[in-house]
């Protein structure tokens, strides 16, 4: 692990920066399994929380013109990018207000302001996207990076390997990260690879490869930051694999009951937001107070943004004919 | 209401043919210990074990691949695909590989394997996860094709299948499986159904509703409305879309002389069009009236309640369609 | 005789299209300095370069995943599928992801794509390197689906496809680029042509047959043939299959009132299917005979001359397919 | 590369009969070139000429039980396996005597009782299809493995990946043998991957994987009999990749301009027909007369099978619709 990279000092507004956007995941996905509880929510959802580190770590080292792809468990990808909560729990909610007018749900929204090209159903499948948008970045002349999130589980598809060979065939400026959080679905890494480090597996692209604490947002953005550079001066991808784990079950409904309870224990105790906010402690000997403010701030924030989601009309049911094409050719391509 | 659900079906259904054949085997993404995404295989592990359950990783291509080389070999391997949508993922390995292996090598060869494709809407599922994939199959030589609309049929089609000699995509909607869970109900002896073989499942006189899988049952209620309108419809259901029982059909649309077939998946190049090009080319001369498909509008899956439920077809257009077949509309 | 043919069509059009607008580039294996195993795009990489023409790896997933991914920035990539059986490896970035990322996104993103599949027999090329799997892509909503006759209709459908804002399959049969290296012809101005406007490419009064790509030629030889036995084939090129010109198909059944629809696919589910199902209920009124479907026999493609000819429908089986809607047979 | 397998001597007889299989595979496809080009195969041909001792070598360690699967490059392994020459021509000529009853040509050829399961159309198809049959040999108790050959070229794609994965957390008795010949297509090695030894992609897997002279017969067959051993013994899957060249073009009509001539002359001069021979000439003081006698045989041999293939009936065409269904269900299925 590149913890050392974490080592020099954190500057305190930075930090409480960092920390604020890691209590809105947490929250903004509390609230979300409450409002699915009550009825708000039709969709499935894949709470991110205990990973909320890496959203944060990666997207705290981007750019504004990188592209971003993520998964099934994408909503702290996108708060990390800077998401508004109010548009994403309307789209939850299924309301035309939505980052997807209601089409999409949480399995498929996106932020196309933010480069954020979408979450997806499909187990891999933002891999190839994200390379191809690196290959028309690379195209246009540089400057941007484009990022795919994905899971352990994911790095067993034939996806990952297409594109990660296109990739450093090409040098194509993206950075490949893994949240391993040691579970694809109900299935434990050892049971779905024999490898313990995906990124090992760089090695087989001639590619860099870096493991780090997923549950250490300084750590997780400086080696973004390092990737993202030598992305950017041409010298090609990076296979970043940030060790997390998920708090809860794989989706809201499942119990997690696969999972030993000391593993579970072990890592509640490695919380992200235990381990930034420990940091500040010591480094700035910030209090409880302090603390309390943020949460104070991100509570007034999802309320708002839930009271605004659920003002938002449900969508007309004729609604479901369009976008179906840009150009439908005068209806005849619905027919 | 009997407790014997589509999810009980099938699970007995694999559960006497693995007892009967050792060489039956599952096969798929978190089929094993946890029993299934929908608790289909539930309680199978516990009796059979890690040899004949093999839970993969996410690999679909290397997991259909490896049934399909199974096969080659003497398995009668039955791999899932969670949510039928994935199988887009393993496409090589069923259409060039095992719907093409017993032909290519001139008969030599077989591979005896069924992919249970779990199908169809379950609510805001959404694009990815919601597709009726049937017809794609329809158009492959060398597969079969199965998609019962009842727990009975499911389960004896399933035996049938699992001791068919080649590939067979046995569709499984996802509401039909019978709550979240899928609690095991009562076990009920079923026979295996030949392939190939139609069923009324209501008889009438005005016309013919074609529908399969879940729509079926959506199908049956449209008769009931359209029975207190004066309106005898006859409900037909293929059970298999390969083989498709000609005579079955034949019999029924030269009774009626109307037809109407609904399915959940988008018309436009959907199984319906190939029944409808059937009965047009073959009974035409029963034929008194346009034929009528209702199905999935022609979009993909959206995610909102309102707007899931304006595209899958349900009571009310499939009623207005047939109204439509006899003039009424 | 005209030295253009379907590749110089196509080469044309890329090449054209290319100059236009710096955003269409070129994907797919060896279609760079090599210029294609079909010599399609012969000439291309010579003028504009390895920034606008990417080999790659045998990576066909990766590869229509770029394709896709580019076009979600920006990019206006036309991708080749090197035999269309191929596609079969990409199917998820095709169906999963291009066709529904517009829908999805509540119509915020869009991804201005073209995939050319080659597409057909070429000559005991067998079972996987022969198929014709438009069907497929006319029921995956969000996809158009192309498949030219000519060669101008090649060029002029293949600068729409590229301006196109949608997914667009554009299916090239092999026999059709004309001769093997496809030497570069006379350059032949062509307008883009809109998507969705078939075209009569013979008049006649007793039957219309629906044709498309390589088979159409074969209806025109049997149109010649039935001319002489008194029979007057009005033949009808839809040129798109998504979308379907239903007005001019009207027209045509309108005044012929029988038809016959001729593909080299299997017919079981083939596009014919759906054109059938589109004739049968909305044009019933105008219908005096039963449609007939002739094309492929539903069975993979073999490898052995006397077989693939078996297989793949010609004059003479289109010639009887013609008697029989007129009851001659 | 570990020639120092094969520096132990070599049986006389068993070096001659080796040979004589390489010689056999070498004539087989010079004269299917003939025969091409006189108008008899109406097919693709993908000639193996030149990758010989890759075929003998692996074949040559082999039980009988053992099953394998291979590619459009496929005669040699076929050959190698013992198939006979005139069912493979009538199989090239589209013959009802074929092995696929001229139903599936070269791409397809098929030997059910030497397990020889396939060749294969599709790059990289071959793969998953052994894994899956070293599954069922697992499940029956062993002694007994799978083989499959693939390209440099089909290492890219997504299911050799898949495959290798599921292999090695599973520990299959199956062989993954590369042949490296440097070119996929008209695409060289370093324009389709950054690597340059295939066999260090195994490590993703945490599989062995091994790099052998692919034009040493006895490396190869050593390689072969190591990795099949591991495999009987419950060790799981080896990658061995075997360097190798081409000497023709990809297929019959392709002239391989796209290769530097010192390239292809490093490789003609390093022949594995020649390399065995000049062993067996060291080793044993072979002459000329008995390298004339093993070419004379196998020029008899295949001048039979390619009178007994030419006499063969083409099949009659209604036959397309056999073979569709092992059970049609009375034809209803073909409708
Ligand atoms: C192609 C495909 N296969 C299977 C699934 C079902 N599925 C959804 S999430 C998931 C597990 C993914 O595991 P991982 O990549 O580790 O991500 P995590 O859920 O742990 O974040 C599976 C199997 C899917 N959505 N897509
Ligand atoms: C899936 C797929 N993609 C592309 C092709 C076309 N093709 C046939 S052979 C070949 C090259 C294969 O290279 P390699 O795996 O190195 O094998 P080699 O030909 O060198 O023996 C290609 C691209 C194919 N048959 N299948
Ligand atoms: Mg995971
Ligand atoms: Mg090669």
């Amino acid at each position: 692990m590149t913890d050392s990279l974490s080592d020099k000092p954190v500057d305190k507004d930075e930090g409480l920066q960092l920390y604020r956007r890691m209590v809105r995941i947490r929250r903004f996905e509390e609230r979300a399994s409450q409002l699915r509880a009550a009825g708000l929510i039709p969709g499935f959802l894949h709470p991110c929380i205990g990973q909320e580190a890496v959203a944060v770590g990666v997207c705290g080292a981007l750019g504004d013109g990188d592209v971003l792809t993520s998964t099934h468990r994408g909503h702290g990808h996108m708060l990390g990018r800077g998401a508004d909560p109010a548009r994403m729990y309307a789209e939850l909610f299924a309301r035309s207000g939505g980052y997807n007018h209601g089409k999409g749900g949480s399995l498929h929204m996106i932020d196309v302001q933010l480069g954020f090209l979408g979450a997806n159903g499909i187990v891999g499948a933002g891999i190839p996207l994200a390379t191809g948008a690196a290959l028309q970045l690379k195209r246009r002349g540089g400057g941007s990076v484009a990022v795919t999130f994905f899971g352990d589980g994911a790095t067993n598809e034939g996806s990952f390997h297409e594109s990660l060979n296109l990739a450093s065939l090409w040098k194509l400026p993206v950075l490949y990260v893994c949240e391993n959080n040691l579970y694809g679905e109900f299935t434990r890494q050892d049971h779905h690879q024999v490898i313990t480090d995906v990124a090992a597996r760089s090695s087989s692209y001639g590619m860099p490869g870096v493991v780090v604490d997923g549950n250490d947002v300084i750590a997780v953005r400086e080696v973004t930051r390092e990737a993202r550079e030598r992305a950017l001066a041409g010298e090609g991808p990076t296979l970043i694999e940030a060790k997390t784990y998920r708090h809860r079950g794989h989706f809201e409904g499942d119990m997690g009951r696969y999972r030993p309870p000391e593993e579970v224990a072990r890592w509640m105790a490695h919380d992200p937001l235990d381990v930034l906010w420990g940091r500040l402690v010591k480094e700035h000997a910030l209090d409880e107070a302090a603390r309390d403010a943020v949460r104070a701030d991100v509570e007034a924030e999802l309320d708002a943004a839930i009271a605004w989601a659920k003002e938002q009309e449900h969508p007309a049911p004729e609604q479901s004919l369009e976008d179906v094409y840009v150009d439908s050719i005068g209806g005849a391509a619905l027919r | 209401m009997t407790k014997f659900s589509c999810a009980d079906g099938i699970r007995q259904a694999i559960d006497e043919e693995m007892e009967r054949d050792p060489d039956v085997f599952l096969i798929g993404e978190d089929i094993g210990e946890s029993g299934g995404v929908f608790g289909v295989t539930k309680g199978l592990y516990e009796k059979y074990g890690p040899t004949r359950l093999w839970d993969t990783p996410i690999s679909e291509e290397a997991m259909i691949g490896a049934a399909v080389g199974a096969a080659l070999v003497g398995a009668r391997p039955i791999a899932e695909i969670m949510f039928g949508d994935f199988v887009v993922l393993a496409m090589d390995m069923l259409v060039n590989q095992a719907a093409k292996t017993h032909y290519m090598t001139g008969g030599r060869l077989s591979v005896p394997l069924v992919v249970r494709m779990v199908t169809g809407t379950a609510g805001s599922t959404a694009a990815q996860h919601s597709q009726s994939l049937e017809s794609w199959f329809v158009h492959v030589p060398g597969m079969k094709v199965v998609a019962p609309s009842s727990p009975e049929d499911a389960k004896g089609l399933l035996k049938t299948a699992i001791r068919d000699p080649d590939p067979v995509m046995f569709f499984e909607h996802k509401q039909l499986y019978g709550g979240r869970g899928g609690q095991v109900g009562d076990v009920v002896a079923v026979e295996p159904i030949p392939l190939g073989v139609g069923r009324v499942r209501r008889e009438g006189s005005d016309v013919t509703i074609v529908s399969y899988l879940k729509t079926l049952e959506h199908v049956l209620d449209a008769a009931a409305t359209l029975e207190g309108e004066g309106i005898s419809c006859e409900v037909w259901d293929p059970r298999t879309l390969v083989p498709l029982d000609r005579e079955g059909l034949r019999r029924s649309v030269a009774k009626t002389g109307r037809v109407v077939i609904a399915h959940e998946a988008p018309v436009r190049g959907g199984a319906g069009a190939e029944i409808a090009a059937v009965v047009a080319g073959e009974f035409f001369e029963h034929l008194k009236a346009p034929i009528v498909r209702v199905g999935g509008h022609n979009t993909p899956m959206p995610y909102a309640p309102e707007l899931e439920g304006y595209v899958v077809p349900g009571p009310e257009r499939i009623a207005e369609a047939v109204r439509r077949c006899l003039g009424r509309a």
